[in-house]
């Protein structure tokens, strides 16, 4: 049976063994990662071809009126332990015992995804009814991001606790888990059940392998089929062998940095924070640090966003002479700067750290680059100026990450770095209104406060994700920076 | 007539030791060579800013990971660039500066420590000698690795900090050895006789007891100098030491591990640099273990 | 006599507690003193709730007195407190990466310590001659050489460009093979070079002439008169070792990926998860302490001046 | 009371000591076994030169000359540092690497490297350093037991008790499982004495073997050595002119590296020949009678490095002539002394 | 080292001596020591101790090895204090606060000569240490004690630049004495102050001892564990074994007409007691005749 199929062995930066997608430890891209062969979820985003919105675990959904959604179910699906999906484990899955009540385990993270959801029901067999509190013109994207992979509620009472159901879920994806080992590897195998076709895949073997260079050695020497997180300047030697490629490149996502404009005194002027973004030569970083296989977003905009997409604004623009200028009229005196970061969290991060360092002092600002060895030490609000940063993007939205990374939710404004009122009553129409021009509007004013008139942050460039992969295996990521191994997505 | 050879044998083995001291006199030049290194690097180090070629941080990311001259590079670099266009050579001089600074500076407060504790221990006895070895277990029951990364991790990142943690490492060693030191010295005759005329304790201890146990303690520095130039490295290969955009050696090698299939000179260059010095200063330290107990046993016996 | 052994040992057993005490108590208060371990722990894309939610659910939101009391009250009922991150048992969690960590520090150190007595051995009666000379050599070389630069040597060499060996992981005994090697390096060094001078020294003392004077054998002479006497600071040495055997491995661990105490103990502390990184502490400081109380015992056993000495 | 009649001594005339004949003054001639006359030596020393490996010049033994023959019991005296124990180990071959020895020893007529080691053994001076710290006393003596005798483990275990006992020492299997730092340094002195005679050496050398011993043990030791005398050869170093005196055949007397005198004990001690042995003998205090003043050559024995070319003693000396200054006197025989002076009205 | 031949007034001076130091039932016993079998067997423990040293007399103290001569010494320069009993200077208890006025006055000579040596410092410093220590003199102003006290020991000036290992034992413990004198002392504690040295430079230093005693009025306490010495410099003796005083009394009751049997056998095991007359007599460089063998009338 499992003729012609192999198991992939693939490297992995990191591993957390908690795989529910609601765990607070498991929302980070390399969770996603995995998460992603595990699980199903209602409705998926077909990145493979046209970007457009496919049923998933649902057959279709029809919204009864502006806060409220009837899904019905595929039937046969079967969850990794041969029980039934029914509309029982949906509702379960977005209920208030896993999710929606404050006390649940997964309410921090479903607020993420699922701010506005209200209540969920199952009405039959194979339908279910969600509510929202207020009108949501993103709620059907909303139910194909990282939060929503359905779980099996059987299963789930089952276990003891949470923190042990994460380790062993019960799921409707392709792969299921078969064991998970905290900083070695996670190993899942072919769920032959799955409702979408034989998986590609016998098993899958994601290892943990800190180092870079180990990884990509391992890669050469064999050890691993597939490596994550390859760095730009790695592309060369994986180059070099035909048996090996780099795939990979743009992702959804974006590169940012945030200024924290109300705790340090120089920054408050948003001049200098203007002077800062212009200062960046953001081109050159991309095309020497990344090889030009990354690209510079028109401001924090996505061609996937369709209406919201504005192709006219232009991409950040890099003009030291007015940065110059405008530090001057600001009255800037040369007070330091200081920019935390805790190195490499972020592929190349510290060259460019550097690099972009480099570029403010060669406009006369004074930066400061200070290492920190943990989160906490570069969020402490003492001696906080410039802190490096991503946006993720999980479904094609900007409420999906420029609302929920800088909008009055955010840890950006709740965390002091930044306040705009305007930003955030706009912010509102963006969340609700259902009319997209007028999405639009207010997408687009934003992104004017965003670059030019009160800039919080700046975006850098999207986010690279690159793998190294043998050549012999047929598979691209997804724009979203994780890895599917669905049936057709993957041909060893 | 085998056995007559063989004891022959056996007796050249036994006896060859001081005919060995004589016969390295050739390798005399080794110590000449450690001790040239070592100055040159204290002179690097020194004159850092006056010879480097380039500013340490001076990118230019055009210029990204030029090899070195011979291997295809420039004249403009002779050692090459490193990931962001930096020159390798600058950096590998404000590498030098950096290290030898926590490496002088760490084995100076370690020893400074250790000997005064130890001092303080011996002399006192009692309870102060109780805590102080205390002290001195619990030093040596952690492993300094695990000291390091929570003092690091926790308290950040500074070079002062650093040079302190550094100086943490191995003064236990030093308080030891110069409470044991210590401890024989008092009870040494001319100590005795000092005290006979009514000299003060200070008095003992600088003019007679820290004498007498200088070469064993500056042997003990030189080993611990050795130490710690590995140590710094060590740590900052972790990424637990002198942080970007300083640079120090084992740092270098710490970023450049990650270009050693694509740019080998950015570790190689400052990995050699710490395997040099840390030998040089073992070839150093080794005659002056030897010069120590050779005039030791001229004044003892 | 044996009183009197029996009195230093116990004293020596109370001061290792006070010890253990003190390492436990300094731990906790670096490990509070600066940042939240939820902000830590979670990453920076976690929102305030979530950090909110899993403070309370760890019983951070407690004053830290309340927490280090209930803390010290856990550990004299025997538990290390739940880790953060795995939410386990810490010391099970210790515990389950310790075997890892023990193969690896196992086999590195039997191989340093034949390779490294047998070189220190070699290197001083063979002084002049090849072998000798390479000893001394490699000692140096083994000594000055950081480990991670050996490390990342060895990786080029056997895995890149000969492919014979993993790069790293656990799996099977070839992806032992370098960390193991790397580890004993300098371990062997080490012990080459203490038991190079040991034997040096003892094979230039006057009972070994004295003793060769006597027409005694020299193997026997090496035996029985040159190699007890050098065992004591060899014994020291290789206290020193396996003594910090359970963090020793920590650069090798990382280099390598070598998921055991070292790597977890990185982790931990970079992950503030206080639990497992009080545990390793004291498991690494218990070790120590048993380690030196054994060395101690095998002086007496070795140098039966050590009995009667006082202090 | 009775002199043995012996040639006139001199550098060509060996030693033709004979017959048995009276040690001193004080003690009776009763017991002293006879001197092998005209029997080949046991030792034999020409012309040995001992220098510094690193400086040839300094010399720490100068041209030594002097034969020992089976039974005799020969004392070197000598103030300290004069070179006893670099005599001692040249003889045994046991000397420090630091030094490089010259001229001939020959032990039983063949050159010292060609002998088998077990014909000569030493009682070393420092007891402490030549035994084994971490080795039970039993291990070393039935270990040499062993290897000498061939011996099982059980018989030479008895033999080293016996040896002990021979030494004095009253509870062999007690000691035989101490360490030698659980014992005295008598108590170590004695078992050095034991290993040296478990070799049955033909040539037994004692360095100063009972400085350590109070002086009843000192008795015990002297008298055991009185009774093996007869089947070897034993050369003596002492401070004590008393034990030279008393038990000695003959008494050398070393000056700075050089043998500046030789004979017989009762002679030497009677009418010493060279100033240095005069004021040797007369820098003892008395036990009893009215304490006087201590005579005693002012200065003191010139070190190894600053030895001039003339007499070492000459600074020292209230009868210099102007020869002593540039020429080093060389032994010459006088009746039946050796004495290595100019200043002789013979 | 000439001076005249003259037999020390040994016996003028009794009859106005009076003690000066005083040991009065003094016990002690070693801590480290006092569960090991050294206790049991007496060896490391003082017992009841009497002993005086009377002002301007030489007092011999002599005993086997390990008999505690040494502590005995060490518990009359102030180093360790007594477990019970009392030690008196000068008819003054001997308090640790009278302590560093006491030093003043009673001054040690070591056995090991160059060990009492810094090794390091240069001989004249050390001379004049004690000096600068306690009166806070300058090196210049101590010139000429410095020279008085290196002329009564009979050394010149050259030595005081050289280090220690660069002088004879004899010279070193010339050095020490004069470092003894230099705070003009009343007492000298000589512990074996002559045992590691050689038989003619014993000679020399003893004859200074007698000398300083005699010029001086040094009063001396002597300790050896050889009877030619003591007899030769002492005329008081008290004998020592295991921590006990087995005899004492002047040196005539001592040596001729012993009261125990250990110190009978003491006397018996020095080898050819008669040595040391024969040739006593300052002689001519050749005179071959035999010393006088009948032992001088005691006066
Ligand atoms: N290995 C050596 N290197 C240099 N000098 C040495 C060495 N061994 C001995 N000497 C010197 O040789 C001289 C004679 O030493 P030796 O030990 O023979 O004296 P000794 O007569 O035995 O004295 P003692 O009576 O104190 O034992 C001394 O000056 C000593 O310093
Ligand atoms: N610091 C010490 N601690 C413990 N015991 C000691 C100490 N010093 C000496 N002893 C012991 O005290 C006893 C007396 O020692 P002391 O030095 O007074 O003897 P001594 O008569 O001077 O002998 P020697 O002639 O060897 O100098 C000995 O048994 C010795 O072992
Ligand atoms: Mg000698
Ligand atoms: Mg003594």
């Amino acid at each position: 049976q499992d003729a012609g199929r192999t198991a992939l062995r693939i490297a992995m930066q990191d591993l957390r063994v908690e795989l529910d997608p609601l765990h607070p430890r498991a929302t980070a891209l390399v969770s996603f990662r995995v998460l992603e062969s595990i699980y199903d979820k209602l409705f998926a985003i077909d990145y493979q071809r046209d970007g457009q919105i496919r049923p998933m675990l649902a057959e279709s959904i029809e919204a009864l009126d502006n806060t409220k959604y009837r899904v019905s179910l595929r039937k046969g699906v079967q969850f990794h332990d041969g029980e039934e999906l029914t509309a029982e484990d949906v509702a379960f899955t977005f209920g208030a015992e896993r999710m929606l009540a404050k006390d649940s385990p997964g309410y921090g993270v479903g607020q993420i995804s699922f701010p506005s959801m209200s209540g969920v029901r199952a009405t039959g067999r194979h339908t279910v009814e969600f509510s929202t509190k207020a009108p949501d013109p993103v709620f059907v994207k909303r139910l194909t991001s990282y939060g929503a992979g359905i779980v099996s509620k059987s299963a789930y009472l089952k276990a003891a606790t949470f923190d042990q159901w994460a380790r062993a879920p019960i799921a409707a994806g392709p792969y299921r888990v078969v064991e998970a080992v905290e900083n070695r590897y996670i190993r899942l195998e072919a769920h032959e059940g799955y409702w979408g076709g034989r998986p590609p895949l016998k098993g899958i073997e994601f290892r943990m392998v800190r180092e870079p260079a180990a990884r990509v050695a391992g890669l050469r020497a064999g050890d691993f089929d597939i490596i994550t997180t390859v760095a730009p300047d790695q592309f060369d030697i994986l180059a070099a062998d035909n048996r090996l490629d780099v795939v990979g490149g743009d992702t959804m996502s974006f590169r940012t940095l945030v200024y924290d404009s109300t705790t340090n005194e120089v920054l408050r002027d948003p001049r200098m924070r203007r002077a800062m973004n212009l200062a960046i030569d953001r081109q050159t970083v991309v095309n020497s640090i990344w090889r030009k296989r990354i690209s510079v977003p028109p401001s924090h905009q996505h061609l996937a966003y369709g209406a919201l997409y504005n192709p006219d604004r232009p991409i950040p623009r890099y003009n030291p002479e007015e940065a110059k200028r405008l530090l001057a009229e600001a009255g800037y005196k040369g007070a330091a700067i200081p920019f935390k970061t805790v190195g490499n969290y972020y592929t190349a991060e510290l060259i460019e750290t550097q690099a972009i360092a480099a570029m403010w002092r060669a406009v006369g600002l004074n930066v400061d680059i200070q290492m920190k060895e943990n989160w906490a030490q570069v969020e402490d609000r003492l001696g906080r100026g410039v802190n490096n940063s991503s946006d993720g993007t999980y479904y094609p939205d900007p409420t999906a990450s420029f609302v929920s990374r800088w909008g009055s939710q955010s840890n950006f404004q709740r965390g002091g770095y930044w306040r705009n009122d305007r930003f955030n009553v706009l912010e509102t129409t963006l969340l609700t209104a259902q009319d997209p021009a007028q999405r639009r509007a207010a997408y687009q004013e934003m992104l004017d406060i965003f670059d030019e008139i009160d800039p919080p942050g700046t975006v850098l460039h999207s986010l690279g994700e690159f793998f190294g992969k043998r050549a012999n295996i047929k598979w691209t990521p997804t724009p979203t920076g994780l890895m599917d191994f669905r049936p057709g997505a993957i041909n060893v | 007539m085998s056995t007559a050879r063989a004891r022959e044998w056996t007796w050249n083995i036994v006896r060859a030791s001081k005919d060995r001291r004589d016969l390295r006199r050739p390798p005399q030049i080794g110590l000449y060579v450690a001790a040239i290194w070592i100055v040159g690097c204290l002179l690097i180090a020194a004159l850092a800013q006056v010879i480097s070629p380039y500013h340490p941080a001076e990118i230019s990311l055009d210029a990204r990971l030029s090899p070195p001259l011979f291997f295809g590079g420039t004249l403009d670099h002779l050692l090459g660039t490193d990931e962001l266009g930096r020159d390798v050579l600058a950096r590998l001089i404000y590498s030098i500066q950096i290290s030898m600074l926590v490496a002088v500076g760490g084995t100076f407060i370690s020893t400074l420590l250790g000997v005064s504790l130890g001092f303080l221990a011996a002399e006192l006895g009692g309870l102060i000698d109780e805590g102080v070895m205390a002290l001195v277990d619990m030093q040596a029951a952690v492993p300094f690795m695990m000291t390091a990364l929570l003092v690091i991790t926790i308290f950040g990142n500074s070079l002062a900090l650093f040079v302190c943690l550094v100086g943490l490492h191995g003064w236990e060693r030093h308080a030891r050895i110069a409470r044991g030191l210590a401890l024989t010295a008092r009870n040494r005759l001319h100590v005795t006789a000092a005290r006979t005329y009514n000299a003060s304790r200070v008095h003992i201890y600088a003019r007679h007891i820290l004498p007498a146990c200088a070469p064993t303690i500056v042997v003990g520095m030189t080993l611990g100098l050795t130490e710690t130039v590995l140590l710094e490295s060590t740590l900052s290969f972790l990424g637990l030491g002198i942080q970007p955009p300083m640079s120090s050696l084992g740092n270098m090698v710490g970023f450049g591990r990650d270009y050693l299939m694509t740019a080998w000179w950015i570790a190689l260059a400052p990995g050699l640099v710490i395997a040099a010095t840390a030998i040089a200063l073992m070839r150093i330290s080794e005659a002056l273990r030897q010069t120590e107990s050779r005039s030791a046993s001229f004044t003892f016996t | 006599m044996r009183r009197n052994t029996q009195k230093i040992f116990a004293s020596k057993i109370a001061r290792a507690l006070v010890t253990l005490v003190l390492m436990v108590t300094s731990v906790f208060v670096l490990m509070r003193c600066a940042g939240d371990p939820v902000t830590v722990l979670l990453g920076p894309d976690a929102t305030a709730d979530m950090r909110a939610a899993y403070s309370g659910e760890l019983g951070l939101d407690r004053p830290i007195l309340a927490q280090y009391l209930a803390y010290l009250h856990n550990i004299v009922r025997g538990s290390l407190g739940v880790s953060y991150v795995y939410r386990q048992d810490a010391l099970g969690v210790v515990l389950s990466h310790l075997p890892l960590t023990l193969i690896l520090t196992c086999s590195a150190l039997t191989l340093a310590a034949v390779t490294g007595v047998a070189g220190g051995i070699a290197a001083a009666v063979f002084p002049s001659s090849f072998i000798g000379r390479a000893c001394t050599i490699g000692t140096v070389v083994g000594l000055c050489v950081p480990s991670f630069f050996l490390a990342i040597v060895l990786m080029l060499a056997f895995s890149i460009q000969l492919n014979w060996l993993p790069t790293g992981g656990a799996e099977g005994w070839r992806s032992l093979v370098l960390p193991a090697i790397t580890m004993a390096a300098a371990s062997s060094a080490v012990l080459a070079r203490y038991t190079r001078v040991a034997v040096r020294e003892a094979l230039d003392s006057r009972y070994v002439l004295a003793a060769l004077a006597r027409d005694i054998p020299f193997w026997r002479i090496l035996i029985h008169h040159v190699l007890p006497n050098a065992a004591v600071p060899i014994l020291t040495i290789l206290g020193l070792l396996i003594g910090g055997a359970v963090t020793g491995s920590t650069v090798v661990e990382t280099v390598f990926s070598w998921p055991g105490i070292g790597n977890l103990f990185v982790t931990s502390v970079g992950n503030r998860d206080v639990p497992v990184v009080q545990a390793i502490v004291l498991l690494a400081g218990t070790a120590m302490i048993m380690t030196n109380l054994a060395v101690d015992l095998g002086y007496t056993w070795l140098d039966p001046r050590s009995k009667s000495s006082e202090t | 009371m009775v002199c043995s009649e012996g040639g006139i001594m001199d550098q060509t005339s060996s030693h033709a000591l004979e017959a048995p004949y009276a040690r001193t003054l004080e003690h009776g001639s009763a017991g002293r076994p006879a001197i092998a006359a005209g029997s080949a030596p046991i030792l034999s020393i020409t012309g040995l030169t001992v220098v510094l490996a690193e400086q040839p010049e300094t010399r720490l033994l100068d041209a030594v000359q002097f034969e020992l023959r089976k039974g005799e019991f020969f004392a070197l005296v000598g103030e300290s540092g004069s070179g006893k124990s670099v005599l001692c180990s040249a003889i045994m071959g046991v000397a420090s690497s630091e030094l490089r020895c010259l001229g001939d020893i020959h032990i039983e007529g063949r050159r010292l490297s060609d002998v088998d080691r077990r014909q000569r053994a030493m009682i070393y001076q420092q007891p402490s350093l030549y035994l084994n710290p971490v080795r039970r006393i039993g291990f070393q003596l039935r270990e040499t037991v062993q290897v000498i005798d061939g011996l099982s483990k059980k018989e030479a275990s008895e033999r080293a008790a016996d040896l002990l006992r021979d030494v004095g020492i009253n509870d062999p299997n007690e000691t035989m499982r101490k360490y030698p730092h659980e014992m005295s340094g008598g108590m170590n002195q004695r078992v050095m004495i034991a290993m040296a005679l478990a070799m049955k050496p033909k040539l037994l050398i004692a360095d100063e073997p009972t400085s350590a011993l109070d002086v009843t043990t000192q008795k015990q030791i002297l008298d055991l050595l009185e009774q093996l005398r007869s089947a070897m050869a034993i050369l003596f170093v002492t401070h004590d002119l008393g034990i030279a005196l008393q038990r000695s055949d003959r008494i050398g007397v070393l000056y700075a590296g050089q043998l500046v005198e030789i004979g017989r004990a009762d002679l030497t001690a009677r009418t010493p020949l060279h100033p240095y042995t005069r004021a040797l003998f007369s820098a003892v205090p008395p036990l009893s009678g009215r304490p006087r003043r201590l005579h005693s050559p002012a200065g003191s024995l010139p070190e190894p490095t600053q030895r001039q070319a003339g007499c070492n003693f000459a600074s020292r000396c209230s009868g210099t002539l102007d020869i002593c200054q540039h020429t080093r006197p060389a032994l010459q025989g006088i009746a039946q002394q050796l004495v290595a002076c100019h200043n002789l009205e013979a | 080292m000439t001076s005249s031949i003259e037999p020390p007034h040994v016996y003028t001076a009794r009859a106005s001596s009076e003690p000066i130091l005083e040991l009065r039932n003094v016990d002690f016993c070693y801590p480290a020591a006092r569960r090991s079998a050294a206790e049991v067997l007496g060896g490391s423990r003082l017992h009841k101790i009497n002993m005086i040293v009377r002002r301007g007399k030489a007092h011999g103290l002599i005993g086997e090895s390990g008999s505690g001569k040494s502590t005995i010494a060490k518990l009359l320069l102030g180093l360790t204090a007594p477990q019970s009993g009392q030690i008196f200077f000068d008819g003054e208890l001997l308090r640790p606060d009278r302590l560093a006025a006491f030093r003043l006055r009673v001054q040690p000579v070591f056995q090991s000569p160059l060990d009492a040596l810094d090794p390091i410092t240069p001989i004249g410093k050390q001379i004049i240490a004690p000096l600068l220590v306690n009166f806070n003199m300058k090196s210049s102003e101590c010139q000429a004690r410095l020279a008085a006290a290196i002329s009564a020991v009979g050394l010149s000036g050259e030595i005081l630049g050289k280090l220690p290992h660069q002088i004879s034992g004899g010279q070193a413990q010339r050095v020490n004495i004069a470092r003894a004198l230099i705070l003009d002392p009343e007492v000298l504690i000589c512990d074996e102050p002559v045992s590691a040295l050689d038989m003619t430079v014993q000679a020399q230093i003893l004859n200074l001892l007698s000398d300083l005693r005699e010029s001086r009025g040094l009063s001396l306490l002597f300790i050896s564990h050889d009877i030619r010495s003591v007899a030769y410099l002492c005329s008081e003796i008290t004998v020592l074994k295991r921590g006990s005083i087995v005899e004492s009394g002047s040196r005539d009751e001592v040596l001729l007409d012993p009261k125990t049997d250990y110190m009978k056998s003491l006397l018996e095991a020095v080898p050819n007691s008669g040595l040391g007359l024969e040739t006593a007599s300052p002689s001519k460089p050749f005179s071959r005749q035999i010393g006088r063998r009948d032992l001088p009338a005691e006066g």
